[in-house]
C-alpha cells in the first residue's frame, strides 16, 4: 500500500502469542466440557433409587488433594528454575510434581478399588455411582494426559534434550496442570462437600 | 374489532383448508375446541399478525430499496455516497423490536400461566395416560377403567363444564400427547409426570399424533379423543367397567384364545389373560380403531391384525403368532364378542 | 504489496510450515481408537499404536524448531495487477457539502433525553389514569390491576370489585410494565423526534400516541382480555396523549437537538441521500 | 521436504507431473488454503449425499401411505439427512470458509496452526466416514449393517440399549464425537489466527466483517460443542458400561440429556448461520457500493447474538412440562435474540439503501437470503411464544421455520459465497447465466418445499412421520412440496454442472473481478501458497477503497 504511505501505519504492532491464544481457548473448551459434567453430578445428587449412597461410602481423600494441589507450587519452581537455567533445581522440581501426580492417581486408584470391591459401588450401581466415576474419572484422565506430557519433559531433558529451548511450550503445559488442579477443587468441592 | 378480524381469518382459512374427512373434521390449531387450545390459539393469532406486520413493513422496504437502487443500464461509473451509519435510526430500530417483544414477552407469561396454573375443579374428571410403543394405554383410576387408543371425555359446555385432568406417563421411551384442537402438547415422559388439561366444548372423534419420534412406528400413534355428551359418556362408563363379555355362544373360541400366548401380553378382565405388555382387550369391540388408530375396527381388519400385525404395523412390538386358519378364526370368533 | 518494483526489494523465498502427514495419521488413529468400541478391541490397539507414532512424528516436526519448507516467490511478473488507482468519482450526499462519507447526525446524544422523558410522561399518564380510576370506579388500583392483566390470567377471571382493590403482585407486575414501555418510549421519542416532520409537538403529542392506540385497540382483546372488556377509551386515548406530550415536551427539552427541518426524512433517517441518483460526475470537490 | 528449489524462476509447476507426487501435496499439506478446498469440496459431497436422502423423504410423503421406503428406512433417512446437513455440511462449510478465507483477509501468510488445522480436516473427515460406515457395519460385520435411526437430536432414552439394539447409535455417537474433535480444533486455529496473525495495522476495529462473525462463531463453536461431547459419552457410558445418566428405569433422566442436547443445539444453529451472516456483510456492501451500514452495531449484533443464544436452548423443550416460570424465562430470552438479529437485517436494508446495486449471481443470493431469513426469524419468534408452541413443536411448522434458516439462509448463503470467492480460489468466474438458472429455480424450489409444510404443522402433521393416512387435508400440500424438493435438485444439478464447467472453461477471473474492497482481492486468483509476496498494510477497514480512491481514502475518516 504504498500509495498511501503519506499516512503512517501503526510504527508499534504488538499481537498476543498464538501459542497463549491457543491454549487458553483449548482451556475454556475443557471447562465446558467438566462444567457438563458438574451439573449432571449436582442434578444426580440424591436421586439415587438404590445404596450405596456418597454418605455411607466416601471418604475426604485428603492426601491425595494435598498432593494434587502443591504439585501446582512445585511445577512454578520448576519453570521459575528453567527460566533462570537452574537446569538441576529444574529437573528436581519437575519430578517432584511427577511424584506428586503420582501419588494422587494412586490415591484414586486405592479409592477406586476400595469403592469397587468393598464397597460395591459400580458406575452402573446407580445414578450417583454413573456421576461420580465419570466426573472423577474424567479429571482422572486429565491427569494422566498432564502426567503423560509431564514424563516426556522429564524423560527428554534426562536425556540431554536442551529443554530450556522450549520454556514457551513448558510454561503452557504448567498452565494446563494449574487447570487440571483447579478443576480438582470445584471436584473436590461438589462431590466430597455439597455432594455429601 | 380483533374478534371480527379473528373470525374472518377463520373463515377464510377454512375456505382454504376446507373439507370434512370421514369422520373427522380437518385439524387446525386454529379452530380450538377447548378453554387451553382457545387461549392458544388466540395468542398465535397476535403473533401471527405482529410477525406479518413486521414482515410486509421489512419486505416491503426491502422491495423498494432493490428496484429503486438498482444500477440502471447508462449509469456513471461514480460510486454512491459512502454513508457509514446513523446512530439515530439505529436506536430508533433497536427500541422498536424491544417494545413489541415486550408485548410478546407479556402475552406469552399470562397464556403460561393461565394453561399451566389451572387448577382441577372437584368435579374434574381425572386420566391417566400412559405412552406405550406405538399404542396409548388410558386409565381412569377413579372409574376403574383401563382402556386403550381411545380416550373418552365427557363433554364440557357452558351449561354443565367439567374439564378433564390428564396424568401422562410413558413406560418406555418419551412421547407426545396432541390432540390440536383440545389442547397444544405435552411430553410423555418416563420417569416424569406431567399434566394437562382439556375441557372439549363440543362433541365429536378428535385425532391426533404422537408428536415426539418415539422409534420405528411413530407415525402410526395416533390418538382418537372421543368426546361425549354426559349421559353418553356415563353409558360408557358403565360399560367399560364390567368384566368381559361371557358369550356361551364362543365357549370353544375363549379356550382357544386363552390357550394360544396372546395371554402374556393382553388382558381381558375376568379370564386368565392378564398381560399388561399389550392393550387391554376386554371390550375390545368399543373401539372404533384397532392398533392405534391404523386399521378400523371390523372382522376381516381384526383377523388380518392377528394373523401378521409386523405386515400392517411394520416393527411393531406384537409378534406375528403364527396360527393355524382354525385359531385365527376362534381367536376373532371370541374377540369380536368383546362388546 | 502488489507494486511494480524495479530495486527487487522482496524476498527470493517465503518460509511456509513444512507438509506433514503426521496430522492425517493421528486423526486416523484416534478415530480407530474410538471406533474399536463398536468392532474390536484390536482396532483400538492398532489405533493406539497409530496415534503414539503420529504423535512422535508430529513432535519430530516442531521440536526443537517448526520445519519449514522455502517457497520461492514468484517472478514479479506473476504478481497480482496492481489494484487500479485512478480516481472514481464519488457521489456526495449533500448538494454543497464536499463530503459524501457521513455518519449521521453528527450531534445527538439523546438517550438520557429519552429516559428521563419516557419517566415524565409516565408520571403523568399514571397520575391521569389514577385519577380516572378514582373518578369513574372510586378506587385508583382500578387502572393498576387492568394493566396488570397483560400478564397475569387470574384479574381477568377476577370480578369487577376485586379489580378496585390493591393487590400487591398486580401493583408489582403493573408498575414493571410501565416503567419499562415509558422508558422505551422515551428513548424512541429522543432518537426519533428530529426525523418527524414539521411541528414536532403536534406529532409526538397527537399523531403518534393516536396511531399506537389505534394498535392497541386492534389487538387488546389478544393482548389484555381484561382490559379489552373494561376499558374506557376516551380516557384511554387522554392518557397517552397525556404520556405523549409530557415525554415529548422533556425529551425535546432535556436537551438541543438539531432537528434538521429543511431535510427530507430520508435524509433525516440518515440512509440517503436524495441526490444519491445524480452524481455530478465530477466527483466531490 | 525442507530443500530449496534455486534458481527460484524454476516454476514448482514445471515439474514433471506425479501422481504420488500429487497426492502426497494433498494428503501432507498443510496449507490453509488447500486445507479450505477439502473442507468445502468434502462438504458439498456430503451435501448432495443429504440431499439425495431429502429427496428420497420426499418422494415417500407425496402421497398419503406411499411405499418408497419402509419406516425403518425412513427413519434412518431423516436422521442421516439431519445429521450429515449440520455436522458433515454445515461444520466443515464453516471451517472451510474461515480456513479459506481468515488468512488472506487478515493479511497473513497462514493460520497459526497449520498442522493442528490439517489434523482437524482429516478427523473431520474420518468422523464423517465413520458415521456413515454404520450403513455397513452397524449390526457387526455379519449382519446387514443399518444407519442410526434415532433422529439427529437421539433423545433419551430411545437411544438407550434397551430401546437401541445393535450399535448403529454407537456410530452415531462416535462419528459425530470424533467429527466434533475437529471442529473444536479448527475453531481453535480460528481464535488464535485472528487474534494474533493479523498483519500490520489490521487492528480489530478494521478486521472485515466476515473475520468478526468467523472468530465469534469460533468461540461459539469451543463454548457449545462440548457440552455434546459431554451428552454422548455419557451416552456412551451408558450404553457400554450400564452407566445410568439417561436410564429411566434407574433413576436417570430423559430430560437431562434434551438439556445437554440443546445446550448445544441451540447455540450450533446459530453457529451454522453465522458463516451466511458473514457473508452477506461482505457480499451486500461490494454490490451495493457502499460500505456497510453500522459495522460497530453489526460487530456488537453478533456479539449479543452470541451471548444470548446461550440461554434460549430450553425453547426446543416448551413441552416437556417445564414450570411456568422456566417457559417464561426462555421464551424471553428467545424474544431477545430477535433485537440484534433485527439491528443486522435492518443494517444490511440500509447498506442497500442508497446504494447501485449490482444483481450479479452472488447478490442475488444475498437479497434471496434476507427475504428469508426475515420469514425464517419472524417463523422462529413465533415458536417462541411458549403457548404456540405446544401446537407447533415437532410439527411441520417446525420443519419448515428451520427449513427456512438452514436451506433458505444458510445453503442460500454458502451458495452466495461460493459464487463471489469461487473466482478467488480457483482463478476462473462462473457462469452468470447458469447461476441465474441455479438461483431462480432454488428460489421457486424453496418456496415450493418449505412455504406449505407451514400449513402442514398448522393442520397438524407431526414431524418425523413415514406415512400419513389420507383425509387430513394433508395431501395437496405434501404433494406441492415433493414437486418444490425436485426442482431443489434441478436447480442443485445446475450448480454442480456451472461449477464443473467453470473448472473445465471457465472464463478467467483476474485479480479482483468483483471491484471489492478486501484485502484477498490484492493477490493473484489463485493466490500463491504464500499468500502476499510482501506483507500487507493496512490503514482502514477497506483497504482496496484506500488504494481505488488515492485522493480519499478511508482512513483520514476512521
Ligand atoms: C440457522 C439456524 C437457525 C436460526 C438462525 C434460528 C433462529 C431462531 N429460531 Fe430456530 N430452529 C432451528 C434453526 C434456527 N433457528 C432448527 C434447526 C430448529 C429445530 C431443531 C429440531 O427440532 O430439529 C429450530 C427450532 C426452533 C424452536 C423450537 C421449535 C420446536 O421444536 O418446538 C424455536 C422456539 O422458540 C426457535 C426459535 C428461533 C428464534 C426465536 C430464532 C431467532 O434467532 C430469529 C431472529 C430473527 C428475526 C426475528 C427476524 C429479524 C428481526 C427483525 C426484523 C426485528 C423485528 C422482529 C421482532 C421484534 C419480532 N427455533
Ligand atoms: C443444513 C441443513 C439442512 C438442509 C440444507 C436441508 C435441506 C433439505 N431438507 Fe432437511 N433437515 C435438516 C437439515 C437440512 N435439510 C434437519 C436438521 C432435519 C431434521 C432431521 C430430524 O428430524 O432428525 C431435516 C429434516 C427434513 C425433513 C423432515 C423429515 C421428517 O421429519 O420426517 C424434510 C422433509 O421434507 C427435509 C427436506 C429437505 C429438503 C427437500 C432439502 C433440500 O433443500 C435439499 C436440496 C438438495 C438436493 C436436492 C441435493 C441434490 C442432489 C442431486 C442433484 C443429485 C446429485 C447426486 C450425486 C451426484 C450423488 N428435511
Ligand atoms: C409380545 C406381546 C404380544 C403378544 C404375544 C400378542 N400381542 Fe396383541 N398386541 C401387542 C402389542 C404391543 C400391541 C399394540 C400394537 C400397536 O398398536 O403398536 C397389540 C395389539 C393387539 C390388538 C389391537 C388392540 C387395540 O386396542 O387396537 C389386538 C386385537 C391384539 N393385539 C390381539 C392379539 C392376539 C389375538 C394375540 C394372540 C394371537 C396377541 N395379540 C398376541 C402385543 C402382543
Ligand atoms: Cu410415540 Cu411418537
Ligand atoms: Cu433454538
Amino acid at each position: 500500500m504504498a500509495s498511501s504511505a503519506t499516512q503512517p501505519v501503526e510504527t508499534e504492532w504488538r499481537l498476543p502469542d498464538r501459542g497463549t491464544v491457543g491454549i487458553i481457548s483449548l482451556i475454556l473448551t475443557e471447562i465446558s466440557l467438566f462444567s457438563i459434567f458438574v451439573i449432571a453430578y449436582l442434578f444426580y445428587i440424591g436421586k439415587s433409587l438404590t445404596g450405596p449412597f456418597p454418605k455411607d461410602v466416601l471418604e475426604f481423600p485428603v492426601l491425595a488433594t494435598i498432593c494434587l494441589l502443591s504439585s501446582s507450587g512445585t511445577i512454578v519452581f520448576a519453570e521459575h528454575a528453567l527460566k533462570h537455567r537452574k537446569m538441576a533445581m529444574f529437573k528436581m522440581w519437575w519430578a517432584v510434581t511427577i511424584v506428586l501426580g503420582l501419588v494422587f492417581l494412586y490415591e484414586t486408584g486405592v479409592e477406586w478399588h476400595d469403592l469397587i470391591y468393598d464397597k460395591h459401588l459400580t458406575i452402573a450401581t446407580n445414578v450417583f455411582g454413573s456421576t461420580f466415576y465419570s466426573l472423577v474419572g474424567l479429571h482422572a484422565t486429565h491427569v494422566i494426559v498432564g502426567m503423560t506430557f509431564l514424563l516426556i519433559v522429564f524423560i527428554v531433558t534426562m536425556r540431554g534434550f536442551p529443554i530450556h529451548t522450549q520454556i514457551r511450550r513448558v510454561t503452557f503445559l504448567s498452565w494446563y496442570w494449574h487447570f487440571v488442579d483447579a478443576v480438582w477443587v470445584v471436584v473436590f468441592t461438589v462431590v466430597y462437600i455439597v455432594g455429601r | 374489532m380483533t374478534r371480527r378480524l379473528a373470525v374472518l381469518t377463520v373463515v377464510c382459512a377454512e375456505l382454504v383448508f376446507a373439507g370434512t374427512a370421514g369422520d373427522h373434521p380437518i385439524e387446525n390449531i386454529f379452530r380450538p375446541l377447548s378453554t387451553p387450545a382457545h387461549e392458544i390459539s388466540d395468542v398465535s393469532f397476535l403473533a401471527v399478525i405482529i410477525c406479518a406486520v413486521i414482515f410486509s413493513v421489512v419486505a416491503g422496504l426491502l422491495t423498494y430499496a432493490i428496484i429503486r437502487y438498482r444500477r440502471r443500464p447508462g449509469d456513471s461509473d461514480a460510486e454512491p455516497p459512502q454513508v457509514y451509519g446513523s446512530n439515530q435510526i439505529e436506536a430508533a430500530w433497536t427500541v422498536i423490536p424491544l417494545l413489541i417483544v415486550f408485548v410478546l414477552i407479556m402475552v406469552s407469561a399470562r397464556v403460561i400461566a393461565s394453561v399451566q396454573n389451572a387448577k382441577p375443579p372437584a368435579n374434574a374428571l381425572h386420566a391417566t395416560v400412559v405412552g406405550h410403543q406405538w399404542w396409548w394405554e388410558f386409565r381412569y383410576p377413579s372409574l376403574g377403567i383401563v382402556t386403550a387408543n381411545e380416550l373418552h371425555v365427557p363433554l364440557s359446555d357452558t351449561a354443565h363444564p367439567q374439564p378433564t385432568f390428564l396424568k401422562l406417563e410413558s413406560v418406555d421411551v418419551a412421547h407426545s400427547f396432541w390432540v390440536p384442537r383440545l389442547n397444544g402438547k405435552t411430553d410423555v415422559i418416563p420417569n416424569r409426570a406431567n399434566d394437562m388439561w382439556i375441557d372439549p366444548h363440543e362433541a365429536g372423534d378428535f385425532i391426533g399424533n404422537c408428536a415426539e419420534y418415539c422409534g420405528t412406528q411413530h407415525a402410526n400413534m395416533l390418538i382418537h379423543v372421543i368426546v361425549q355428551p354426559k349421559p353418553d359418556f356415563e353409558r360408557w362408563v358403565a360399560e367399560q367397567q364390567l368384566p368381559a363379555v361371557e358369550d356361551p355362544s364362543v365357549a370353544a373360541d375363549k379356550q382357544a384364545f386363552l390357550s394360544v400366548s396372546c395371554v402374556n401380553c393382553h388382558t381381558v378382565k375376568g379370564t386368565s389373560a392378564s398381560g399388561v405388555f399389550g392393550p387391554d382387550l376386554t371390550h375390545l369391540m368399543s373401539r372404533k380403531y384397532l392398533a392405534s388408530g391404523v386399521l378400523s375396527n371390523t372382522p376381516e381388519n381384526l383377523r388380518a391384525w392377528i394373523k401378521d400385525p409386523q405386515a400392517i404395523k411394520p416393527g411393531c412390538l406384537m409378534p406375528a403368532m403364527h396360527l393355524t386358519d382354525n385359531e385365527l378364526d376362534s381367536v376373532v370368533a371370541y374377540l369380536r364378542t368383546l362388546k | 504489496m502488489a507494486e511494480e518494483d524495479t530495486k527487487h526489494d522482496y524476498p527470493d523465498a517465503v518460509d511456509m510450515p513444512a507438509p506433514s502427514f503426521w496430522p492425517m495419521i493421528l486423526a486416523f488413529g484416534v478415530t480407530l481408537l474410538l471406533t474399536g468400541i463398536v468392532t474390536n478391541y484390536v482396532v483400538t490397539l492398532v489405533g493406539f499404536v497409530l496415534s503414539a507414532r503420529a504423535a512422535v512424528g508430529w513432535w519430530r516436526d516442531v521440536i526443537p524448531h517448526e520445519l519449514h519448507e522455502e517457497v520461492p516467490v514468484r517472478h514479479p511478473a506473476d504478481w497480482a495487477v496492481p489494484v487500479r488507482t485512478t480516481g472514481r468519482s464519488v457521489a456526495s450526499l449533500r448538494v454543497g457539502a464536499a463530503h459524501h462519507r457521513m455518519r449521521i447526525p453528527e450531534r445527538v446524544h439523546p438517550y438520557k433525553a429519552g429516559i428521563w422523558g419516557g419517566i415524565a410522561g409516565g408520571i403523568a399518564m399514571a397520575i391521569l389514569a389514577c385519577i380516572y380510576g378514582q373518578v369513574a370506579h372510586g378506587s385508583i388500583w382500578y387502572p393498576v390491576n387492568l394493566l396488570a392483566a397483560t400478564v397475569l390470567p387470574s384479574i381477568s377471571q377476577a370480578g369487577e370489585t376485586a379489580l378496585g382493590q390493591f393487590q400487591l403482585v398486580a401493583f408489582g407486575v403493573a408498575v414493571g410494565v410501565h416503567t419499562i414501555t415509558s422508558i422505551l418510549v422515551g428513548v424512541l421519542y429522543a432518537v426519533t423526534l428530529p426525523m418527524f416532520p414539521r411541528r414536532a409537538p403536534l406529532w409526538a403529542g397527537f399523531i403518534v400516541p393516536l396511531f399506537w392506540t389505534g394498535l392497541i385497540a386492534a389487538t387488546l382483546a389478544l393482548t389484555n382480555p381484561a382490559l379489552n372488556d373494561h376499558i374506557n377509551w376516551i380516557w384511554f386515548i387522554a392518557c397517552q396523549i397525556a404520556f405523549g406530550l409530557v415525554a415529548g415536551f422533556v425529551a425535546a427539552k432535556t436537551q438541543r437537538i438539531d432537528t434538521m427541518q429543511n431535510l427530507p426524512f430520508i435524509e433525516r433517517a440518515a440512509i440517503e441521500s436524495q441526490w444519491s441518483e445524480k452524481p455530478d460526475g465530477k466527483g466531490r470537490q | 521436504m525442507a530443500t530449496v528449489d534455486y534458481p527460484l524462476e524454476k516454476s514448482r509447476r514445471q515439474r514433471e507431473f506425479s501422481l504420488s507426487e500429487a497426492l502426497y501435496s494433498w494428503v501432507a499439506t498443510v496449507d490453509h488454503k488447500r486445507l479450505g478446498l477439502m473442507y468445502m469440496t468434502s462438504a458439498i459431497i456430503f451435501f448432495l449425499i443429504a440431499g439425495v436422502m431429502a429427496m428420497v423423504i420426499r418422494a415417500q410423503l407425496i402421497v398419503p401411505e406411499n411405499h418408497v421406503v419402509g419406516p425403518q428406512t425412513f427413519n434412518r433417512l431423516f436422521t442421516m439427512h439431519g445429521t450429515t446437513m449440520v455436522f458433515l455440511v454445515g461444520m466443515p462449510i464453516i471451517a472451510g470458509m474461515s480456513n479459506y478465507l481468515i488468512p488472506l483477509m487478515i493479511g497473513a501468510r497462514d493460520m497459526a496452526f497449520p498442522r493442528l488445522n490439517a489434523f482437524g480436516y482429516w478427523i473431520f473427515l474420518f468422523g464423517g466416514i465413520l458415521l456413515y460406515f454404520s450403513y455397513l457395519g452397524a449390526n457387526g460385520l455379519f449382519g446387514a449393517g443399518s444407519a442410526p435411526d434415532v433422529g439427529w437430536f437421539a433423545y433419551a432414552p430411545l437411544t438407550e440399549r434397551a430401546f437401541s439394539r445393535g450399535t448403529s447409535t454407537d456410530y452415531w455417537i462416535l462419528g459425530i464425537l470424533v467429527s466434533g474433535i475437529g471442529s473444536i480444533v479448527s475453531a481453535i486455529n480460528v481464535i488464535a489466527t485472528t487474534l494474533s496473525m493479523r498483519c500490520k495495522g489490521m487492528k480489530l476495529s478494521r478486521m472485515p466483517l466476515f473475520v468478526w462473525v468467523m472468530v465469534v462463531d469460533a468461540w461459539m463453536v469451543i463454548l457449545a460443542l462440548p457440552p455434546l461431547t459431554a451428552g454422548q459419552v455419557m451416552l456412551l457410558f451408558d450404553r457400554y458400561l450400564g452407566a445410568n445418566f439417561f436410564n429411566t428405569q434407574a433413576g436417570g433422566s430423559a430430560v437431562l440429556w434434551q438439556h445437554f442436547f440443546w445446550i448445544f443445539g441451540h447455540p450450533e444453529v446459530y453457529i451454522l448461520i453465522f458463516p451466511a451472516f458473514a457473508t452477506v456483510s461482505e457480499v451486500v456492501p461490494v454490490f451495493s457500493r457502499k460500505p456497510i451500514f453500522g459495522r460497530q452495531a453489526m460487530v456488537g449484533a453478533v456479539v449479543a447474538i452470541g451471548f444470548i443464544s446461550f440461554g434460549v436452548w430450553a425453547h426446543h423443550m416448551f413441552a416437556v412440562g417445564m414450570a411456568p416460570i422456566s417457559n417464561i424465562f426462555f421464551a424471553t430470552a428467545s424474544f431477545l435474540v430477535a433485537v440484534p438479529t433485527g439491528v443486522k437485517i435492518f443494517n444490511w436494508l440500509a447498506t442497500i439503501w442508497g446504494g447501485k446495486i449490482r444483481f450479479a449471481t452472488p447478490m442475488l443470493f444475498c437479497v434471496a437470503f434476507i427475504f428469508q431469513f426475515l420469514i425464517a426469524g419472524l417463523t422462529g419468534v413465533m415458536l417462541a411464544v411458549t403457548p404456540f408452541d405446544w401446537q407447533l413443536t415437532d410439527s411441520y411448522f417446525v420443519v419448515a421455520h428451520f427449513h427456512y434458516t438452514l436451506t433458505g439462509s444458510f445453503l442460500f448463503g454458502v451458495f452466495a459465497a461460493i459464487y463471489y470467492w469461487f473466482p478467488k480460489a480457483t482463478g476462473k468466474m462462473l457462469s452468470e447465466t447458469i447461476g441465474k438458472w441455479h438461483f431462480w429455480l432454488l428460489v421457486i424450489g424453496f418456496h415450493l418445499t418449505f412455504d406449505p409444510q407451514h400449513i402442514l404443522g398448522i393442520l397438524g402433521m407431526p414431524r418425523r412421520v413415514y406415512t400419513y393416512a389420507p383425509g387430513r387435508g394433508w395431501e395437496p400440500w405434501n404433494m406441492i412440496s415433493s414437486i418444490g424438493a425436485a426442482i431443489q435438485a434441478i436447480a442443485i444439478i445446475c450448480f454442480a454442472w456451472n461449477v464443473i464447467r467453470a473448472l473445465i472453461k471457465g472464463e478467467r477471473a483476474g485479480d479482483d473481478p468483483w471491484d471489492a474492497w478486501t484485502l484477498e482481492w490484492t493477490t493473484t486468483s489463485p493466490p500463491p501458497e504464500y499468500n502476499y509476496e510482501t506483507d500487507p498494510e493496512v490503514r482502514s477497514s477497506r483497504p482496496l477503497w484506500d488504494l481505488k480512491h488515492p485522493e480519499d481514502p478511508d482512513w483520514k475518516y476512521e
